[in-house]
């Protein structure tokens, strides 16, 4: 079970998380945390005129699990239109509450697939994406 | 080394349990503590025997359910030296009962130009009753700093005591194990004209405390990490105080007479007891007090001190394993950090091997921001532990270690 | 009339006792209830293979006891007919229910130009909370009267509610058995721009409650009163309302992050509970629900209405007995006195034949004082007691009246 | 055991109680209350100049038990001195907490010793004498 849950792949992002750090000049930021252990995240992302995500950060402290969520994350979005980034959250929780219609754009997320059978580490696996859907919910807020 | 787990530990029902096909190793006895069937017994006595409401019955189960409780009033008063039985008062655990002090206490004596002092190593229980009692009176609050290896630094005591109405401090603290050193700081605040409340939520289960020695004003405790039922308490406190003190809870059995329009309140210890209390839950606890005496608490020191050297040695053998919280006077309680591994991760990993540790900020967020941390693993043991269960931690750890070896 | 004792009674251990060599006649339900096997081994499995701290600990353990903690969140909400789990807050019981209220929802929303209304029949849990707040800020307090048979007199409620901001009020009476419409004083209430707390503490044991039909804003009770364990009690409030709410007890768990010198709070419910709750009573709570819910609510409502009636018929019969309280909609209590034996006497005679009622204030002083009392016998039924129990009272009344038969 | 608690003598003093009401001009009043039941007695008293109680009367509610035992003390007190009035209290408390010690001014009042099997109705035997213990006090501080 244990193996499920720290896959290699999960351990790689944790090892080399992908866009982790700040933008020089962010268009919106969300910060997160887990107030039942502390862990926080912050994400910074740019959008085109188009409202694609043309770049995406992240930093933060973490468990390996909300690391490596929050680095697939990023490169999961990386390009996408808005309205397909809220797709995709959206598909993600539904992913993590045990649903298991997984798009293609899934990836490497799919090997997140061991959380489900540690309810309490779900919540390190949403943190990422909860900073997120804050940010769509600002960019929404904006036009 | 006395080894009281093989005398006590079937006593405990939970303890004999498997966690995914491995013998559950419980070290989590800082967050709570498992009960003996002893306990379970009485409480189950105390329902199918005597079960009533109190204090107001004239018949034979009201008489026999506040015999029960009321028994329990003096049990506690001798476990931990109080001078009267009336100096207890019986609460849902350490957090209401220094909430009650805020309140009863706090808003009576304190104003906007007074200080009260904590200290950095303090349980959130330690420290929001006072900001939600400052948000309303405005009084200042000063701390007593933690020093690099773990211990309260008195050096400035009689400095910080300027203005200071009321120290509250924990006398063990359940994130660095330090035990503090109440006594000196109770004398040095009685000479300041300060009183002292002592959170003595991780003490009274592990060590023999005297009221009478440690002189401190007020000292709040909970049933549930010292082998008693969850949802019951204690807040001792000196008579003279206590008389002086207003009520906390409005409701039936604390007053003396009530009008539509106003109330007059009952005596000590009473008038802090309102409504329907938790009666069951304090016989528990009688029954709780009963055991731990049998044992002795100076035996229940003396083993966890053993097993405390046992496990600081065998922990500080791992690799990238350090230790938070390094006082020369401490209680069986480890916090630690394992490079690589994050705190959550590692008690995930320990949990697929039976063992219950704990992560996280302990309920002590600003002693993890002034150390930078955000969340320790923690081991915490009791009586019942056995030294065979350090290793099977020390394996878990390594375990740990391999699996996130290549990381960063 | 389905006979529900005869059902049920066997699931009461205690029950079966004798006193003093006669069969144990329990008729002081209204001070607590009895407690089913059910409920005892539901605790008792909590302990002997759940029990740890909960929310935070991330093993097997605690992920269970968080579990059976949390599923009695639902479960209440299912049972009182809440909109959502999140309302529900576990309490110790409804005198720190209706106190919780009036420190976090009173202190925010009451001023000194502002009035609040009670009834003359409420129980000094939903008076002293009251008067204890008004010494810090000073409203005024107003009073529903009763009339003489013992209702709300509701005919001048629209003119009392000037200047109200919150009514609160008994469901039921402990008293005087009334059940008041609360619905009406709501509607009334809320036109009136007031919220309306419901003291529910009588109530929810002994019929079906629905808060969606009542619309009132906070309801609280106990559970030791519908067969759950001491020390554990809910208050229910509307979410908007809880969210727009100040923390009451500071500690543990209701945080969301602390620094050393101020707080922020965590979300409705968690902001509400403070420390570490009374988790296995909550457990057994949730094991009572699921008892009176398999009984049904309905039928022991309907039940005890014949035990009432029947009841009110025998006594009325003794020449000599008057009943306080003869509102057309009561529940199963009964206080009553008899010519020349003060209810003291009566309860040690009656106590003698095992027969356990009640004697005094009933912590009611202010209603008692109305109508120039000071205490009154009470026999309060539950839905295990037997019609033929009444008639054993009904002998031991004869048998008292016989003792006093030449006084004064 | 209930014949020992309600004895004849019990009824007769609760039926008729000897020294009820009140006194025209008292010299020293105290009222005192069973809080758990909300009984309450007032006992009034006159001393002369010997410090001798001249006269005492009690009025008051509350059961035969208090009603009776109030009736007996004022009966027994009548014509003492202070002196002995405080060590009849003093007897009278210890009978009610078993000891078997009595004095020959008891009189009447051993008819009480049932309450002794009935703890919770103590209260209510001994609610007089508290009152007339505080008379006590305040004629102490007179002095
Ligand atoms: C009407 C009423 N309100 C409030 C209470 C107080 O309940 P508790 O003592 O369980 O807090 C009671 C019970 O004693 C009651 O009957
Ligand atoms: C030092 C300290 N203080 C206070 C508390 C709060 O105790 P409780 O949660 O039982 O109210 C705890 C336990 O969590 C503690 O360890």
């Amino acid at each position: 079970m244990l193996d499920s849950l720290y896959q290699e792949i999960i351990l790689d992002h944790y090892r080399n998380p992908r866009n982790f750090g700040s933008i020089e000049n962010p268009q919106v930021i969300a910060r997160f945390d887990n107030p039942s252990c502390g862990d926080e995240i912050e994400v910074q992302v740019v959008l085109n005129d188009a409202q694609c995500v043309c770049e995406i950060k992240f930093q933060g402290r973490g468990c390996a699990i909300s690391q490596a969520s929050a680095s697939m994350m990023t490169e999961a979005i990386q390009g996408k239109h808005v309205d397909e980034v809220k797709t995709l959250i959206e598909g993600f929780q539904g992913f993590m509450m045990g649903q298991d219609c997984l798009e293609d754009d899934f990836d490497d997320l799919e090997a997140l697939e061991g959380v489900r059978k540690f309810p309490v580490r779900i919540k390190c696996a949403t943190l990422a994406w909860t900073a997120l859907s804050h940010i769509l919910k600002e960019v929404k807020a904006k036009e | 080394m006395n080894n009281l787990a093989l005398k006590y530990r079937q006593d405990f029902p939970l303890l004999k349990q498997e966690v995914y096909g491995k013998p559950l190793v419980y070290l989590d006895n800082a967050a709570t503590s498992q009960k003996p069937t002893s306990v379970l017994k009485a409480v189950d006595y105390y329902y199918c025997n005597d079960n009533a409401n109190i204090h107001r019955g004239l018949y034979a189960l009201s008489e026999r359910a506040t015999q029960a409780y009321e028994s329990v009033r003096d049990k506690v008063s001798k476990f931990i030296g109080a001078t009267s039985s009336q100096e207890i008062i019986f609460t849902s655990g350490t957090t209401e009962s220094i909430n009650l002090v805020a309140h009863s206490w706090g808003r009576k004596n304190l104003s906007s130009n007074d200080a009260i002092l904590l200290t950095e190593m303090e349980h959130h229980s330690n420290l929001v009753p006072w900001h939600l009692l400052r948000e309303q009176i405005g009084f200042q609050i000063k701390f007593i700093p933690v020093t690099a290896e773990g211990s309260l630094d008195l050096s400035q005591l009689e400095e910080l005591l300027k203005n200071v109405k009321l120290v509250s401090l924990n006398h063990m603290s359940n994130v660095l194990g330090t035990i503090n050193d109440v006594k000196k700081v109770a004398e040095l605040a009685h000479q300041a004209g300060a009183l002292v409340l002592v959170d003595g939520a991780q003490s009274v289960a592990h060590m023999p405390v005297d009221m009478k020695v440690l002189d401190c004003d007020f000292y709040a405790f909970s049933g549930h990490k010292m082998c008693a039922p969850t949802g019951c308490g204690v807040l001792w406190a000196k008579k003279n105080i206590l008389e002086e003190m207003g009520p906390f809870l409005g409701g039936g059995e604390m007053i003396h007479q009530v009008f539509l329009d106003h109330s007059t309140y009952a005596e000590v210890p009473n008038r802090f007891e309102a409504g329907t209390m938790n009666i069951a839950q304090v016989v528990g606890l009688g029954a709780a007090i009963d055991y731990l005496s049998e044992i002795g608490m100076d035996k229940i020191f003396a083993y966890e001190q053993y097993l405390l050297e046992l496990a600081t040695e065998k922990l500080q053998k791992i690799e990238g394993l350090s230790i938070f919280g390094q006082a020369p006077h401490k209680g069986a309680v480890i916090s630690f950090l394992l490079d690589q591994v994050h705190p959550h991760d590692l008690a995930t990993i320990l949990d697929q091997e039976g063992i219950a540790i704990r992560a996280g900020h302990h309920c002590a967020q600003p002693l993890m921001r002034k150390f930078d941390l955000i969340s320790t693993a923690r081991a915490s043991f009791y009586f019942y532990n056995m030294p065979e269960e350090i290793d099977v931690l020390v394996q878990g750890l390594e375990k740990a270690k391999e699996m996130f070896a290549y990381v960063r």
